[in-house]
C-alpha cells in the first residue's frame, strides 16, 4: 500500500469562512472581566490549608522533634509527617522502558529521614487558613545533620564525589550519543572548523498562577475529587489512583481556569500528592496553593546545560560535519512520571536537524545533582539544539567570509536528500521560504548598513538569525513506547443537543492559548453551524473523552484534527437523518448556519429541529433506530513521531560594553505551522513564546551558591521579562499544510521560544565581533558581557 | 562570603586576650545577642535577634571556640538556626598581634558566613553586605569596649 | 491608644459599603478574594513584583498584596469586577480581546487597572512609555505587543 | 506567605505616634507606604508585635515651599506619585525630578513614600542618593526630643543604618531649592526599568560663572550607603565644565568603588565611569550652553 493510501480521504469542505480569520476568543471576555475561575476561586465548603516546612538544605539527615507545639498552634488541625503519608502512598519512581538505564531514586510525598533538595516538603500543617498553617511552621522543631550536597553535574561525575541520593549507584542519569557518518575524517579533512562553548543557565516556567490542588475525598462513595491547576487531569487521574489504590473509576481530576502553566504545570509533585494522599488520609477536604516562595523550590527547572560543540565545513561552506556535547544538571530524582531527560534528549535530536550534516557525533550526558528536580518546560531542549547549530554557522559564516543567510540557505535539508523513511518527518519544511520572507521582513541590508556605521561610533549593535524545527503534536512514540501513562492523542466528543448547540468535550485543554475557539472555528466550518452554537467544555475526567491534555503544542494540530472528524460524523448523522426525513439523498444537502437545505435552495430544517426529531420522537423517520447525535474521534499522528513545524527568527541588539546592558531593539518572525486556524491567536501566542526566549536569554536564571542554595528565589530576584525591555515581534506565516491530517495544522505553541534564545545568542555575539570577543554563558547579564569584553576568564 | 579586616585596640594583647574569652564582653559586642550561656568549657548557647533594614530574624544556636592559642588567635565558630527563616553558620578567625606602643594591640581577623533556607533564597542582594555589617559592628564594638573601660576607669579615678 | 489585631472595618467596595472584622494581618487582596468574594484580582507573588493583584483605592491603583485590609477602612476600593459592571473599563476590555492581548488570563484584571490609570491620565505617551507603565505587571503568556497596541488604541482614540 | 499576626494601631498625630513609639517595649515598626516593610512581612523575613500606621496623620501630607523660599518640604505621607508629578518638585528640585521615573512601577509609587524610602535607606535607592547631592534635611520627632534636624550628610551610617533612632519618626525631608546656574543630572543602570539599581549617579553642579563652584556627584549601588565624593568636588571646583573633566571625575567616582564593597570590582567600577560619564556629559554640557 502506498503512502497516499494510508492518509485519510481529504474531504472537500464549502469554501471556509472561519479557519483561517482572526476570530477574536470571545471566552476571554470572562477572564477578562475578572469573571475567571481559577484554582483559588473554586469554592464548595470550607476547606483546611496546607503548609509545608520545607528543607533549608540542600542535602541533610533530619530527625523530627517534638510537634506537640506545632500541633496546638492556633487553627491547626493536623501535622503530617512523611512516615504518615508512606502508609497510604508508597513512594513513586520515573521509569522510561526506552532507557533501562535511567533509574531515579524513589521520592514520598514528604521526605522521610533524608532530603535531597533545598525546598523538599518535609512536614505538612493542616490548618484552618494558610496563615495559621505557617504560623505553626515556626513550632516544628527539627533536628538536622547537613551533609555535603552534588551542586553540579562536573562534580556529581567526579570520581570523588558523594552520591546525591542513597538510593543511586551512580550520580549518571542519562548517557545518550547519535553518531553518523565519519566524523573524524570530516574535521580532518575540513577547510573551516569553528567552535562555541555553551552555558545554558538553569531556568523555571513561573507560571502567574502557582501550582495547586484542591482535594476531597468521600467516605460514603469512596471517591476522590480533586480540583487541580494542571496541563493533563487525565495523567493525574491514573497517578492518583496509582498511588492511593483506588479504582481509576473512584477518582476524578478536574482543571479550572489555569494561569498558565508553560510545561510546569505537566508533573507530578510531591507537595501536590502530599495534598491529596493528606485529604484521602484524614477524610476532610483540603487545599494546597503553592505560593511564589515555595514555587521556585518546588516547580520543575529546566535546562541547565553545558555544551561544547564544532562545527566543520568545506571551503564552499557547505557542512561537513558537527559534533557536539551536552552535560546537563538535572535535579535530585527523575521527575514523575515523565522524566527529567526530555532537554538532554531533545538537544541531542534536534541539534543541526534542519541542515544536511553528512557526519555527525552528538552526546549528551545528565548527572543527578542536589538541586530542584528538572522537566518539561516550553520548548523542552530544542532552543538549546538551534542556539548551537546557529552559533556555529555565524562562526562559520564569519571565518569564511560567507554571508550568514547564504550559509544557512547553502545547508538547509531539502526534500530532494529526504531518502529514508526516518527522514519522513522532515518532508515539507519551508525553510528556504521562511528564510527569503524575515530577510526582507527585517530589511537586511540596511540593517547592516546600520551597523557598520555606528560602530564606528562605538556602539554596537548585533543582528541574529535562528532558524528552528518544532516537533509538535508528539504522538505515542515519546511516552507511550516509554511506558508513561500519558495519552499520546486528543479527543472530542459532540453532541447535538435540543437546543441546537452543539456541545463539545475535549481533552484538548486550556491555558489561555485560545485552543478552543480554533476548535469551535473549525467545527462551525465542517458541520456547518454558527459559532456561537457551539460549547466547548474540558479539564473533567469525568465528562471528557480521554486525551493528552495541553502540551507538546497538540492543541490544534491533534484536537484540531479530532473535531474536524468528529464535526464530518455528526454532519453525516445529521445529514441521514435528514435525507431519511426528506427522502432525498445526502448528496443533495447541505448544512449553513445552522440550517439543513436541499440543494436547490428548499430549506428542510434546522439543526435543533433534527436534535428534537431524533432525542423526542423519532416515530417521524423512516430508520429502525436513528444515528447517534453523539460522536467522538480522536486523533495521534501515526504516519510520523510528530509534526515538524519550522521558522525562522531574527534579532536586532545593541550592546552596550560599558555597562554590560543588551536591549533587544527589534525582532522578526517567520513561522511555519501548516494550517493558520486563528492569525490573532497563533501571533501573540508565537510572541509570548519569543518573550519567554529572550527572558532566557537576558534574564533568568536560578542561582544557586556551592551549598546547593538557591539565591534568588523571589520575583524580585529572579528576573522575569516585562514590557519596558521586550521589543515589538513582527510575526509572519508561510503555510505548508501537514499532509497527513486533513486540517493541515501543525502545532505553534513552543515555537517562539524555540527560536528566541538562539536568535539573542546569535545577536548577541554578532554585536561583541568587532572587540574579538564573545559571550559563553546564558543569561546575558551586564557580568557575562562585561567579563566577555574585559576578558576575564 | 569571605571577609578581613583589621583594627587597632587601645589596650596590650593580654587585656585584648582576656576581653576576648570574657562573656560578658562578647555578649554585649553581638548586636542583637539575647542569649550567651557556656553549657562546656569554650561553648555558649546563644541566641539573639538579627535586625537589617526591613528583616528580622531570630536566632538560636551554638558559639564555640576552638584552636586556641592563647594569647594570639583563636576561631570563633557560630551556628544557628532561624526556624522557617533558615539557618546562618559564620566563623572567624581572630589573630591578635603586639604594635610598638605596647598599650595597643593589631586585632585582624578573616570571617565568613553562610546562610541557608528562606534567608539563602531571599538574601541575596544584600546578604554579604549584611554578614560585613555584623561582623564589623562586632569588632567595632569590642574595640570601643576598651575606650569605654579607660573612659570607665579614668573616671573611678578621678 | 489602642492596639489590635482584629479591626471592624467600613470600606466601600464598587460603589458598596460594607462593613467587616478582619484580622490585621489580612492583606488588601486576600479581603477582596476571601471576605468579600470578589475573586477577580489575582495573587501572584505577594511581594508587589507582579501586579496581578492591582486595585484601586481611593482612585489610585495599589498592590493589593503591599496593603493591609484594615488600613482599607473608610476608603473606596474598587475592583475588576467594579470597573466591568460600571463599563469604566469596556473600552479598554474590548480592546484587549480584539488584539488578543490576554491568554490565561491571570495577570489580566491587574494589567487592566494599570491600563486604565494610564488611559484615564490623559498623558499623550509612546509606545516606549506605555512599555514603561505596565513595568510593574508581569504577563507570562503574551509577548505585551498586543497589551501595548491595545492600550495605545484607547489611548488614541480617547484623545481624538 | 501570609504575614505573621502583628497588632495594629492608627494614630491621627505625629505626637500620638511618637508617644507609641516611646512607650513601646516590644518590637514595633512604622508603617508608611509599606512597600518594602509589607512583602518582607508576607515573606515572614520581618515581623513586629505592633505596627504604627501613619497613613492617616494629616500633618505629614503635602509638598510646600518654605516662607522663605528656601526649601521644599515634603512630608512622610507624601507619596512618590506624588512627587514625581509635583510643579513645586519639578520647579525647585529637579534632581529630585529626574529621579522619580527610576522609582519602581505606578501602583508602587501610588503607594510608596520618599520619607519611607529615606528611613529605610536601601543602598540601591534613589532618593537617599538624592539626599546626599543636595544635602536634603531630614527631620525626625521624637517624644524625648521633639523635633531635630539631621542634614542627609550626617544621616546615613551604613547598611540600614541612620540617625534615626527607633524612637523617631522622620516626619519631613527638607529639599534645599535650586538656584540659578545650578545644574542636576541623574541616571542609573538596572536590570529592569524600575529595579534597584546596579549603580546610579546623581550629580548637582553649581556654576560660578563659566567655571564650577562646586560639584556633588554621589554614586549608589555600588557600597553600604550612597557615596559622596569629596576628591571630585575638589578637582572639579574652579574647573571649566568641560567633557574631558567630565572623563576625568567619572574615573575619579570609579575607582573611589571599594574592593571590598562589590562581587567584582572591575566590572562594577566600568559600570559606573560609564554611568557618571554619561551623567556628568551631559550636566556640563548643559552647563555650556547656559554660558
Amino acid at each position: 500500500m502506498s503512502d497516499e493510501l494510508k492518509l485519510p480521504v481529504r474531504v472537500q469542505l464549502r469554501p471556509q469562512t472561519l479557519v483561517g480569520r482572526s476570530v477574536p476568543r470571545e471566552t476571554a471576555r470572562r477572564l477578562a472581566s475578572g469573571r475567571g475561575r481559577y484554582l483559588d476561586d473554586v469554592h464548595g465548603g470550607e476547606v483546611y490549608h496546607i503548609a509545608f516546612y520545607r528543607s533549608p538544605y540542600a542535602r541533610a539527615k533530619f530527625t523530627l522533634g517534638d510537634l506537640s507545639a506545632a500541633a496546638s498552634s492556633p487553627g491547626v488541625y493536623r501535622i503530617v509527617t512523611g512516615t504518615d503519608l508512606t502508609a497510604i502512598c508508597a513512594p513513586w519512581v520515573t521509569r522510561l522502558e526506552m532507557l533501562p538505564d535511567h533509574v531515579s531514586p524513589p521520592e514520598y510525598a514528604l521526605a522521610v529521614d533524608e532530603v535531597y533538595w533545598q525546598g523538599e516538603p518535609v512536614v505538612a500543617v493542616v490548618a484552618k487558613t494558610r496563615a495559621q498553617a505557617e504560623d505553626a511552621l515556626d513550632a516544628i522543631d527539627i533536628d538536622w545533620n547537613d551533609l555535603e550536597p552534588v551542586a553540579n553535574a562536573e562534580q556529581a561525575l567526579s570520581l570523588d564525589s558523594p552520591l546525591v541520593h542513597p538510593a543511586l549507584k551512580s550520580n549518571l542519569a542519562l548517557e545518550r550519543e547519535i553518531i553518523r557518518g565519519d566524523v573524524d575524517a570530516a574535521f580532518k579533512g575540513a577547510a573551516c572548523v569553528v567552535e562555541h562553548h555553551f552555558s545554558f543557565g538553569r531556568q523555571t516556567g513561573v507560571p502567574l498562577e502557582g501550582r495547586g490542588v484542591i482535594a476531597r475525598y468521600d467516605r460514603r462513595t469512596e471517591e476522590l475529587t480533586v480540583y487541580q491547576s494542571h496541563q493533563a487531569p487525565f495523567q493525574m487521574q491514573e497517578i492518583y489512583a496509582k498511588q492511593l489504590s483506588m479504582p481509576l473509576s473512584k477518582v476524578r481530576v478536574l482543571c479550572p481556569d489555569v494561569g498558565g502553566a508553560f510545561g510546569i504545570k505537566l508533573h507530578a509533585y510531591a507537595d501536590e500528592m502530599a495534598a491529596v494522599a493528606i485529604a484521602r488520609l484524614l477524610a476532610v477536604p483540603v487545599k494546597y496553593q503553592a505560593d511564589r516562595l515555595e514555587s521556585f523550590v518546588s516547580d520543575a527547572h529546566a535546562r541547565d546545560a553545558v555544551v561544547s560543540a564544532r562545527l566543520a565545513l568545506d571551503s564552499q561552506g557547505c557542512i561537513v560535519g558537527l559534533q557536539y556535547e551536552g552535560l546537563f544538571s538535572f535535579g535530585a530524582v527523575s521527575l514523575y512520571p515523565r522524566g527529567s531527560v526530555g532537554e538532554a534528549l531533545q538537544l541531542l535530536e534536534t541539534c543541526g536537524l534542519a541542515y544536511k550534516v553528512p557526519a555527525l557525533h552528538g552526546q549528551v550526558r545528565g548527572a543527578f545533582v542536589n538541586k530542584v528536580p528538572t522537566g518539561a518546560y516550553r520548548a523542552v531542549g530544542q532552543p538549546l539544539g538551534a542556539a548551537v547549530m546557529e552559533q556555529l554557522l555565524d562562526n562559520a559564516a564569519d571565518k569564511l567570509d560567507m554571508d550568514r543567510f547564504e550559509i544557512r540557505r547553502k545547508n538547509y535539508v531539502v526534500d530532494a536528500d529526504l531518502v529514508n523513511d526516518s527522514d519522513a518527518k522532515l518532508r515539507g519544511l519551508s525553510l528556504r521560504q521562511c528564510l527569503d520572507t524575515i530577510k526582507t521582513d527585517m530589511n537586511y541590508p540596511q540593517l547592516r548598513q546600520r551597523q557598520e556605521e555606528l560602530r564606528a561610533k562605538r556602539t554596537y549593535r548585533g543582528i541574529g538569525l535562528c532558524t528552528f524545527i518544532e516537533q509538535t503534536g508528539v504522538g505515542a512514540w515519546l511516552y507511550g513506547r516509554n511506558g508513561v501513562a500519558a495519552a499520546s492523542k486528543e479527543s472530542v466528543r459532540l453532541h447535538l443537543s435540543t437546543s441546537g448547540e452543539v456541545v463539545c468535550h475535549t481533552s484538548a485543554s486550556e491555558s489561555g492559548q485560545g485552543v478552543h475557539t480554533g476548535l469551535a472555528q473549525i467545527i462551525a466550518d465542517t458541520l456547518g453551524c454558527p459559532m456561537d452554537a457551539i460549547y466547548v467544555r474540558t479539564g473533567d475526567t469525568l465528562s471528557d473523552p480521554v486525551g493528552g491534555g495541553s502540551w507538546a503544542s497538540r492543541g490544534l494540530a491533534l484536537g484540531g484534527e479530532a473535531a474536524r472528524l468528529a464535526a464530518l460524523d455528526l454532519r453525516h448523522n445529521v445529514l441521514s437523518v435528514v435525507a431519511a426525513w426528506k427522502s432525498v439523498s445526502i448528496d443533495e444537502l447541505e448544512i449553513d448556519h445552522g440550517v439543513v437545505s436541499i440543494i436547490d435552495g428548499e430549506v428542510a430544517c434546522s439543526l435543533q429541529q433534527v436534535a428534537r426529531l431524533v432525542h423526542y420522537d423519532s416515530t417521524v423517520l423512516p430508520l429502525p433506530q436513528p444515528p447517534s447525535l453523539s460522536v467522538e474521534r480522536s486523533y495521534t499522528p501515526f504516519s510520523k513521531p510528530y509534526f515538524m513545524a519550522n521558522g525562522i527568527q531574527a534579532a536586532e541588539v545593541e550592546v552596550d560594553i560599558e555597562t554590560g546592558q543588551v536591549k533587544v531593539l527589534d525582532f522578526w518572525v517567520v513561522e511555519d505551522c501548516g494550517t493558520v486556524v486563528n492569525p490573532l491567536l497563533v501571533d501573540e501566542q508565537i510572541r509570548g513564546g519569543v518573550v519567554q526566549g529572550i527572558g532566557a536569554a537576558l534574564f533568568e536564571h536560578c542561582v544557586y551558591d556551592e551549598a546547593g542554595q538557591i539565591t534568588n528565589a523571589s520575583l524580585a530576584d529572579y528576573l522575569v521579562p516585562m514590557a519596558a525591555e521586550m521589543p515589538d515581534i513582527q510575526v509572519s506565516h508561510i503555510s505548508t499544510p501537514e499532509q497527513e491530517t486533513g486540517l493541515g495544522a501543525k502545532g505553534v505553541g513552543e515555537a517562539g521560544t524555540v527560536g528566541a534564545i538562539g536568535a539573542i545568542w546569535s545577536a548577541v555575539n554578532d554585536a561583541l565581533r568587532p572587540l574579538g570577543v564573545s559571550a559563553h554563558k546564558q543569561p546575558f547579564t551586564p557580568d557575562v558581557i562585561l567579563s566577555a569584553v574585559l576578558q576575564k576568564a | 562570603m569571605e571577609m578581613s579586616s583589621e583594627r587597632v585596640v587601645p589596650a596590650t594583647p593580654e587585656a585584648v586576650w582576656k576581653a576576648l574569652n570574657n562573656l560578658e564582653v562578647l555578649s554585649r559586642c553581638i548586636t542583637g545577642c539575647e542569649q550567651l550561656e557556656e553549657f562546656e568549657p569554650n561553648k555558649y548557647d546563644v541566641a539573639m535577634a538579627v535586625k537589617v533594614g526591613p528583616v528580622n530574624a531570630k536566632f538560636k544556636g551554638q558559639l564555640s571556640l576552638i584552636d586556641i592559642i592563647e594569647p594570639t588567635t583563636y576561631t570563633i565558630n557560630f551556628e544557628g538556626k532561624g526556624g522557617v527563616a533558615g539557618f546562618a553558620k559564620g566563623s572567624a578567625i581572630v589573630r591578635l598581634a603586639s604594635l610598638p606602643d605596647e598599650n595597643q594591640t593589631l586585632l585582624s581577623y578573616d570571617a565568613s558566613a553562610k546562610v541557608g533556607g528562606k534567608l539563602a533564597q531571599l538574601g541575596s542582594r544584600l546578604i554579604d553586605s549584611a554578614a560585613k555589617k555584623m561582623a564589623d559592628d562586632f569588632f567595632t564594638k569590642f574595640t570601643a569596649s576598651f575606650s569605654e573601660t579607660a573612659d570607665t576607669a579614668s573616671a573611678q579615678n578621678s | 491608644m489602642q492596639t489590635k489585631n482584629v479591626a471592624d472595618i467600613t470600606v466601600t467596595i464598587n460603589g458598596q459599603e460594607g462593613s467587616f472584622s478582619v484580622p490585621v494581618r489580612r492583606n488588601l487582596v486576600d479581603f477582596l478574594r476571601h471576605d468579600v468574594g470578589l475573586t477577580g484580582s489575582h495573587v501572584g507573588c505577594e511581594s508587589g513584583i507582579c501586579g496581578a493583584c492591582n486595585v484601586r483605592v481611593d482612585g489610585v491603583v495599589v498592590r493589593g498584596c503591599l496593603m493591609f485590609a484594615v488600613q482599607a477602612d473608610g476608603c473606596v476600593v474598587d475592583t475588576i469586577e467594579g470597573i466591568t459592571d460600571s463599563g469604566e473599563a469596556a473600552a479598554l476590555q474590548q480592546a484587549f480581546l480584539e488584539r488578543n492581548a490576554l491568554q490565561c488570563g491571570y495577570c489580566t484584571p491587574g494589567m487592566l487597572m494599570t491600563g486604565l490609570e494610564l488611559v484615564q491620565s490623559g498623558r499623550t505617551v509612546t509606545r516606549d512609555e506605555i512599555r514603561e507603565e505596565l513595568s510593574g505587571n508581569f504577563c507570562r503568556c503574551t509577548g505585551y505587543h498586543a497589551i501595548v497596541d491595545a492600550i495605545e488604541h484607547v489611548m488614541e482614540r480617547c484623545t481624538k | 506567605m501570609k504575614a505573621p499576626d502583628f497588632n495594629y494601631c492608627c494614630p491621627k498625630t505625629a505626637e500620638e505616634a511618637c508617644g507609641l513609639l516611646a512607650t513601646a517595649d516590644s518590637d514595633v515598626r512604622i508603617l508608611a507606604g509599606g512597600q518594602s516593610l509589607v512583602p518582607a512581612m508576607n515573606l515572614r523575613m520581618a515581623s513586629a508585635d505592633l505596627l504604627i500606621d501613619i497613613n492617616r496623620i494629616e500633618a505629614f501630607k503635602g509638598i510646600t515651599l518654605s516662607e522663605d523660599g528656601k526649601w521644599v518640604r515634603v512630608g512622610a505621607l507624601v507619596r512618590h506619585a506624588e512627587v514625581a508629578v509635583s510643579p513645586l518638585i519639578a520647579e525647585y528640585v529637579p534632581l529630585v525630578h529626574k529621579a522619580m521615573r527610576y522609582v519602581a512601577h505606578p501602583a508602587v509609587r501610588n503607594r510608596g513614600t520618599s520619607c519611607g524610602s529615606l528611613a529605610l535607606a536601601d543602598p540601591s535607592a534613589e532618593m537617599p542618593a538624592c539626599a546626599m547631592a543636595l544635602n536634603a534635611v531630614l527631620v525626625l520627632q521624637s517624644k524625648k526630643d521633639g523635633v531635630r534636624c539631621v542634614p542627609a550628610r550626617n544621616f546615613f551610617f551604613g547598611l540600614y543604618d541612620t540617625a534615626r533612632r527607633d524612637d523617631e519618626i522622620l516626619i519631613e525631608v527638607r529639599w534645599p531649592c535650586s538656584s540659578q546656574g545650578s545644574y542636576t543630572g541623574f541616571d542609573e543602570l538596572s536590570r529592569r526599568h524600575g529595579d534597584f539599581a546596579l549603580v546610579g549617579i546623581a550629580v548637582e553642579c553649581q556654576l560660578k560663572g563659566s567655571r564650577i563652584g562646586h560639584l556633588n556627584v554621589v554614586s549608589f549601588g555600588t557600597g553600604p550607603v550612597p557615596r559622596l565624593s569629596e576628591r571630585a568636588a575638589e578637582i572639579a571646583a574652579g574647573q571649566p565644565p568641560t567633557q574631558q573633566l567630565a572623563h576625568q571625575l567619572a574615573a575619579q567616582i570609579a575607582a573611589e568603588i571599594d574592593p571590598d564593597d562589590v562581587a567584582d570590582v572591575d566590572i562594577k567600577q566600568r559600570q559606573a565611569n560609564a554611568i557618571a560619564r554619561r551623567v556628568l556629559v551631559q550636566v556640563f554640557q548643559e552647563c555650556a550652553h547656559a554660558n
